[in-house]
């Protein structure tokens, strides 16, 4: 499931790179809470695939996996029932990280170390550990691989099929994607939002490619919906451009390889963080260290780069890539 | 209800029905007796499967906790559903409500003045989208559905625009202090949850206003010529139902320490279904708030059951689609024993007598 | 009795129109306190649309309304009602969820400081009900789960709690039976006596003598007559300024019938719905109309609706023509050549927002269609015939059903099963609304159909209907048959005698669900 | 539709209400006027702010292929809606049968014999779950709402399970060559929209099956008193929903290339709302196919323009509420100026005159 080739920090992996750690031997039975938003787009599912798979690989874990939602407030209970339900630690990927806080405080005050993954808290007293995606680093890398096929043609029209609007994450992605784009003098000239799935790629990009009808390059956020998006692009006969994935999916590195498509790249977000929170929660719980680290403590932050991957080295990441 | 043989059409508003207000406990529990029996064997079930887990006060408490906000919500939507109508736009009032209460601006003015500033916002935000709801639905004549939906589109815009897209945090202690303290044990929302209940049960059931309501959606043509000022009580009907969505707001204020126009996601098909599972008809002129209660204490327990027996999520969709069916099922072949105990003579209710109107959206169970 | 020569109410000139039709073309009305003052006209000549009018109801497009001699505005029916004028609409306005309680005071509820006080509301409710003779009906008691007749009652009591100094009552005795009627005119002498002011309408012109004082007639939205007095005005004339036409009101002549050999065409076997209908059986051959005579509330709907499977028995069986019917089906029953005009024709039989035509075509729609695919012409074609054949007005088969007045609502049920071509008819209450006119007309069309052996089955509570109408007469009480005779060899008050033999107390009618 | 003078409510049943069938065009269009002004409306705002974008044929034909999916899924709506019920699950439906038929198992069949199998498959598994929303409702007695709400939840976490919530990719060139052509030059998938549109409104208008849901959803008492088997009929509508949802799901199969489990979001909310913008009460017993043709051009037109215009998506939502209510004020207002064109003898309307059922949920406009 990693994303991370080349064994990172995050120590993760079913292709288990470090799995000859003493970390990997069985202890005492941990029981883990997760609780992620609805699995309601392949990268999301992944995540909690991967979580669920990771625990699976160690017969010392008992995950409680809760019902997936986008109500925080049903978050919330699905926490507080694992608090009462005395878990030994919480993975949790928070659909919004600051409605998340208080519950999240008021586990590690319980004693329960809190893994946050993905979308972070406002407090980081609430996590013992934080594992991210850099999302404003996404939309950089992202900005970057544009400015570096088209820095020399300042009137480059530059579109972005963002994900779900309302999500921070998208705001983050987005912005980085415009920072990173000013630095070479771009801008994005059509922006359109989606919903993470092939349905409304689709739609929205059908759209898209109506409003502007010559086009240099496309960032697509998310590849679930970069499905649908290939699929308007095919359906409208546009191949002037270049795109930009975002995510990683298997799907996508495919394509990168056949080199197909439109698609010349893609931007990771490791879909493993969660099944790294599950490994960290359960060394958290079994008291034990990363071995492999020179600082052998847990440490408290863990952000997992966002590399861009072109033809030129998807063979290093197809084979952990996720499919959607 | 009556035997399905008689059961006319609900467009003709002469159907045989059920009791409306009647005692607490004999009419509306008794009424809802299916449902109360649907619980208790979910709870039956949370225990032999979760044991302690599940029966600990803690657990209960959360699921109470869980329950408060939707809970709120479908008070109001309650009335209005009594009241003829339906409101799409309760989720993307929660989130207009509570942004517009977290607003740097509205915190700043709260740290100067009092706390109470924001759940004043929260109230009057809430208020006044149902004001406007209810003027467009009774003087523009647009169809509530239409109407709320375009609320909903357009407040969670809205909302997104307030926010910028992003959570607004609660930094005002004295608000958080008040709202996560539990008097007595029970936790602030439960209270509100318990007080907004009972208050509306009263409004509904022992006052004119409630009267009123059951007329205004059971035959809003015989409710104008018995002199009820039809369309000022369908204004009066959205904007209570605007306002439980600022109480609603407040509550997860307190509860997730944000504001937030992602808050109240989809709450109007929980909110909606509670209050149809719980045996209010969706054409109008009928309906409980025990039932009300009940439906949301059925959908809040059984997903914390799921949770704490670990099943899958598209598993537990699964289930609670078959849950669902057999929760109403239970209740109506209840109500109809009831019925029949009550009244040894009539008809036993058999499928091909009657009951013609399945089709209905609002038709009651026989 | 009328006291006073100063009218209370005078209504001038009163102009309504709705789309495409002008239901009032200058009405005149005056009303003089302590009178009953009776309103007569035809099936949509626009008694209840006046009526409404004067409710506040509707706003009248021109005209005058003057109250204790004073120009009144009435812009809804608050305003009617603060001047004292209570209405009894012609269909019942009840909101079938709440109590009879609530019902009664809906819109004046009794409340302290916005909380209703029930035990009040019920008190009262309890004492205007027995004034009216019906303790029987609770207060608590849902509406919805009422009898017709009790939900008149309920209406009655309504308009009585108001202390009105007019009522106005739009055909109140149609779902009642001989013996409430008296109770009801009772109820009408003890408030003209108090110098209340009641506006009747009815069809029946016998009721009009007995109770009425003054006579005013409309025709086609206009008032043609006016002030006549009610007891001496010969029933000729009333007819005749109603209808433009001089009419017989009399029953059409019986077939001479050696067809009672014949095999019967319906048979009834020992049929049961517990709690409705106790082990009737009887036959019906070919031409023969059979009434059925009984009390509100003995069961004689019922027994209709179990013939027709709407209602499944739980013993005996129905057959047509030798052939058993499904029990509780419908659609059976209409295959095998049933049909009902059910007693309820807004909520049992009408699509009101359907037009006229396909409201008629309904049960014959296979006719009209070649593979499933209909013939809209052929079946406006058909329907035309029928609305000709009853003088359905208006004649526009477009019209929503709804629009039209409740009599002509009641033709165009029953022009449904005369398409049908059924073999045998079921009639529910098949007069009920319908004006004199239009009554010998369909008195005349039963009778015809008969005549080309149709089986008929009627049930009505006006025991002369009944006994005119029918060959053979079947008495019910309380779901079982008390009698089964010749109609020639009954008369009022031997059919009223078996009524109350099989009665034992009146309360029993309690018509409570 | 008619003055507001003498609206009534729908529970009595004695609203008034517009004409069902009539012919095609004075009929169906011209009661359609308000919503014909505002789609016209909306394609000048599209060519006056984007031109050319707007008005090329490349942009129509977009707006037509994105209208398809929701089309044609509206128009099994439109059925059961007019018959008196209500279908939530569409969405899930959908989802459920693009998954079915996009398995590795479905896929290997269609590669050995045809792709029609996979069309097959999706139509008849769309079916089926609408027999048992049908059964449910018509003999189960469930209220609609809350069947179909089960079956929403149900069928998602079904789709789920089956392509373990994976985006299942559509192999067969056949299927997609046929399915992406554009024969005369308008896209396959519109085509399938006209076809269903066209097929739909014959069935509802021009034959027995048309009247009897009419019939069933105006008043389902007088439709069984009338010998129609009120509960078959029921079934049968919301097996034809289900086969829509089939259809389109086949649709987006074509369009995105894959089937899924997230495929359909919400397209509840959009059948719903496309079929009540177009005059279809929600009580039931009247509505027009063309009125629902017309208010899913209306949505879809929307969104193009907004994005043409490239306009944020939280502005995109503020307008959006604002113009659906302009939009079915116009419809409104210009229908009873119609009516009163017709009538010229008639009342004008006035407020203060009835008009009292505002709060219904199926309230026709006045
Ligand atoms: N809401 C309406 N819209 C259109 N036309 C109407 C409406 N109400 C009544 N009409 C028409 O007005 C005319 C008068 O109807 P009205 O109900 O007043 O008759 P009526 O004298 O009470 O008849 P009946 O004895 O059958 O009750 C009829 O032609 C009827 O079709
Ligand atoms: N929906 C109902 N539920 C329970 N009981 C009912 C219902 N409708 C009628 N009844 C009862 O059934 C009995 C027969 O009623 P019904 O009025 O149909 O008799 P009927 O002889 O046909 O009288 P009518 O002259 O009014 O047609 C009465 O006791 C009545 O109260
Ligand atoms: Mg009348
Ligand atoms: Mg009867």
């Amino acid at each position: 499931t990693g994303n991370t080739p080349e064994a990172s920090e995050s120590g993760s992996g079913s292709g288990g790179n470090n799995a000859a750690s003493s970390n990997d031997d069985p202890g005492d039975t941990v029981v883990i809470g997760f609780s992620a938003p609805a699995a309601d787009h392949g990268w999301m599912a992944q995540i909690t695939a991967a979580a669920q798979a990771e625990a699976d690989r160690y017969e010392d874990i008992d995950l409680r996996v809760a019902e997936g939602t986008n109500d925080v407030s049903a978050q919330i209970a699905q926490v507080e029932t694992f608090i009462n339900d005395g878990v030994d630690a919480i993975v949790l990927l928070p659909f919004d990280g600051d409605a998340m806080t208080p519950i999240a405080l008021e586990a590690m005050q319980a004693g329960i170390p809190v893994i946050n993954v993905d979308r972070e808290f406002s407090d980081p007293n609430a996590a013992r550990v934080t594992v991210l995606g850099d999302n404003y680093g996404m939309g950089i890398s992202a900005g970057q691989y544009i400015c570096s096929e088209l820095g020399d043609q300042p009137d480059a029209v530059v579109a972005e099929v963002a994900g779900i609007d309302s999500l921070p994450l998208t705001q983050e992605r987005s912005q980085g994607f415009a920072d990173a784009l000013a630095e070479c003098g771009l801008d994005v000239d059509n922006r359109v939002a989606a919903e993470f799935t092939v349905e409304s790629g689709e739609e929205v990009t059908a759209n898209l490619l109506q409003a502007a009808p010559q086009i240099d390059a496309i960032w697509n956020h998310d590849d679930d919906q970069g499905i649908g998006v290939l699929a308007a692009i095919t359906n409208a006969g546009r191949d002037e451009f270049f795109m930009v994935g975002g995510a990683g999916s298997a799907n996508a590195m495919r394509s990168i390889q056949a080199g197909d498509s439109v698609l010349q790249a893609t931007v990771i977000y490791p879909a493993s963080q969660a099944a790294d929170g599950v490994r960290l929660a359960r060394l958290l719980a079994q008291d034990k260290g990363l071995s492999d680290l020179t600082d052998v403590e847990v440490p408290r932050q863990i952000t997992l780069s966002a590399p861009v991957v072109t033809a030129d080295n998807v063979d290093q990441y197809i084979d952990s890539a996720f499919e959607s | 209800m009556s035997t399905p043989t008689t059961q006319a059409p609900p467009a003709t508003g002469t159907a045989p029905r059920r009791g409306t207000g009647g005692s607490f406990l004999s009419g509306s529990v008794g009424r809802n007796a299916g449902l109360v029996i649907a619980l208790v064997i979910l709870c039956v079930v949370g225990v032999v499967t979760a044991g302690d887990r599940f029966a600990s006060t803690d657990n209960l408490i959360t699921i109470l906790r869980l329950a408060a906000v939707t809970g709120v919500v479908s008070i109001g939507m309650t009335f209005v559903i009594i009241g003829g109508g339906i409101d799409l736009s309760v989720g993307a009032l929660v989130a207009l409500s509570s942004v517009w209460a977290t607003t740097l601006a509205t915190q700043a003015l709260a740290d100067d003045i009092h706390w109470i500033v924001m759940v004043g916002t929260a109230l009057l935000v809430g208020g006044l989208a149902g004001l406007v709801n209810g003027v467009v639905i009774a003087y523009g004549k647009l169809v509530a559905f239409i109407a709320t939906l375009a609320m909903l589109v357009a407040a969670r815009g809205l909302a997104e625009i307030l926010a910028n897209r992003r959570t607004q945090t609660v930094k005002n202690d004295g608000f958080l202090d008040f709202f996560t303290a539990s008097p007595l044990g029970l936790p602030a929302l439960v209270w509100i949850f318990a007080l907004v209940a009972v208050v509306g049960w009263v409004l509904l059931n022992r006052t004119t206003f409630g009267r009123r309501t059951f007329a205004v959606g059971g035959n809003a043509e015989a409710a104008r010529l018995a002199g009820i000022r039809v369309q000022r009580h369908t204004v009066a009907l959205y904007v209570l139902s605007g306002i439980t969505c600022g109480i609603a707001a407040v509550m997860l204020m307190a509860r997730t320490t944000t504001g937030s126009s992602t808050h109240g996601t989809l709450l109007e098909l929980d909110a909606i279904a509670a209050v149809v599972i719980g045996g209010t008809l969706l054409i109008g002129g009928r309906g409980t708030i025990v039932g009300t209660v009940l439906g949301v204490l059925i959908f809040t327990s059984l997903s914390n059951v799921f949770t704490l027996n670990n099943i899958s999520s598209s598993a537990q969709a699964v289930a609670k689609g078959v849950i669902i069916v057999l929760a109403v099922l239970l209740q109506q072949r209840v109500a109809a024993g009831r019925k029949q105990r009550r009244s040894p003579a009539s008809t036993p209710p058999t499928a091909a007598d009657g009951a013609p109107a399945g089709a209905s959206p609002g038709v009651p169970a026989p | 009795m009328s006291s006073g020569d100063g009218a209370l109410l005078q209504m001038q000139g009163i102009v309504k129109t709705f789309p495409g039709v002008r239901a009032l073309g200058g009405v005149d009305l005056d009303v003089r306190a302590g009178e009953v003052h009776c309103l007569l006209g035809q099936n949509g000549a626009g008694k209840s649309t006046l009526i409404k009018v004067l409710a506040g109801a509707h706003q009248p497009d021109e005209g005058e309304i003057r109250w204790d001699g004073e120009a009144v505005r009435l812009t809804d029916p608050q305003a009617a009602m603060k001047l004292g004028i209570a209405t009894i609409y012609q269909e019942l306005d009840l909101v079938s969820g709440l109590s009879v309680a609530d019902n009664v005071f809906l819109g004046r509820e009794r409340s302290r400081f916005g909380l209703s006080r029930p035990a009040a509301a019920h008190r009262a409710t309890s004492a205007l009900l027995e004034r009216l003779g019906h303790p029987e009906i609770r207060p608590g008691t849902e509406v919805g789960a009422l009898s017709a007749a009790s939900q008149q009652m309920v209406s009655m009591a309504r308009a009585l709690s108001q202390d009105a100094r007019l009522i106005v009552m739009d055909e109140p005795s149609a779902v009642l039976d001989n013996e409430e009627v008296e109770r009801l005119f009772a109820v009408v002498r003890d408030l003209t006596a108090d110098g209340v002011a009641v506006v009747y309408i009815s069809h029946r012109l016998e009721e009009i003598r007995q109770v009425g004082d003054r006579i005013t007639v409309i025709k086609d939205g206009r008032t043609v007559a006016t002030g006549l007095p009610a007891r001496e005005t010969p029933t000729r004339e009333v007819i005749s300024l109603m209808t433009g036409r001089t009419i017989e009101y009399v029953f059409p002549q019986r077939t001479e019938r050696a067809a009672v050999t014949a095999a019967p065409l319906l048979e009834v076997d020992h049929v049961t719905v517990p709690g409705h209908v106790d082990d009737v059986s009887f036959t019906v051959a070919p031409g023969e109309i059979l009434g059925l005579a009984g009390l509100v509330g003995s069961g004689r709907s019922e027994v209709l609706e179990a013939v027709y499977g709407a209602r499944r028995p739980t013993s005996g069986e129905v057959r047509v023509d030798g052939q058993k019917l499904r029990p509780g089906d419908v659609a059976a029953a209409v295959a095998a050549g049933v049909g009902l005009a059910p007693e309820e024709r807004k909520s049992q039989a009408l699509l009101l927002g359907d037009p006229i035509y396909r409201n008629i075509t309904l049960s014959s729609m296979a006719r009209f269609a070649r593979g499933g695919f209909l013939s809209v012409r052929g079946e406006k074609a058909a329907a035309r015939e029928q609305t000709e054949a009853l003088d359905l007005r208006p004649v526009d088969v477009d019209r929503e059903v709804r629009t039209l007045s409740g009599g002509n609502q009641q033709k165009v049920v029953l022009a449904r099963w005369l398409l049908r071509e059924c073999r045998v008819l079921l009639l529910d209450e098949p007069t009920r609304g319908v004006d004199v006119g239009a009554r010998s007309e369909i008195y005349a069309l039963v009778r015809a159909l008969a005549d080309r052996g149709v089986a008929v089955v009627v049930v009505s509570s006006e025991i002369p209907e009944v006994l005119g109408l029918a060959d053979r007469v079947l008495v019910l009480a309380e779901g079982r048959v008390l009698a089964d005779r010749p109609a020639t060899a009954l008369d009022e008050h031997q059919v009223l005698d078996l009524v109350m033999q099989g009665t034992p107390t009146h309360t029993s009618k309690g018509h409570v669900a």
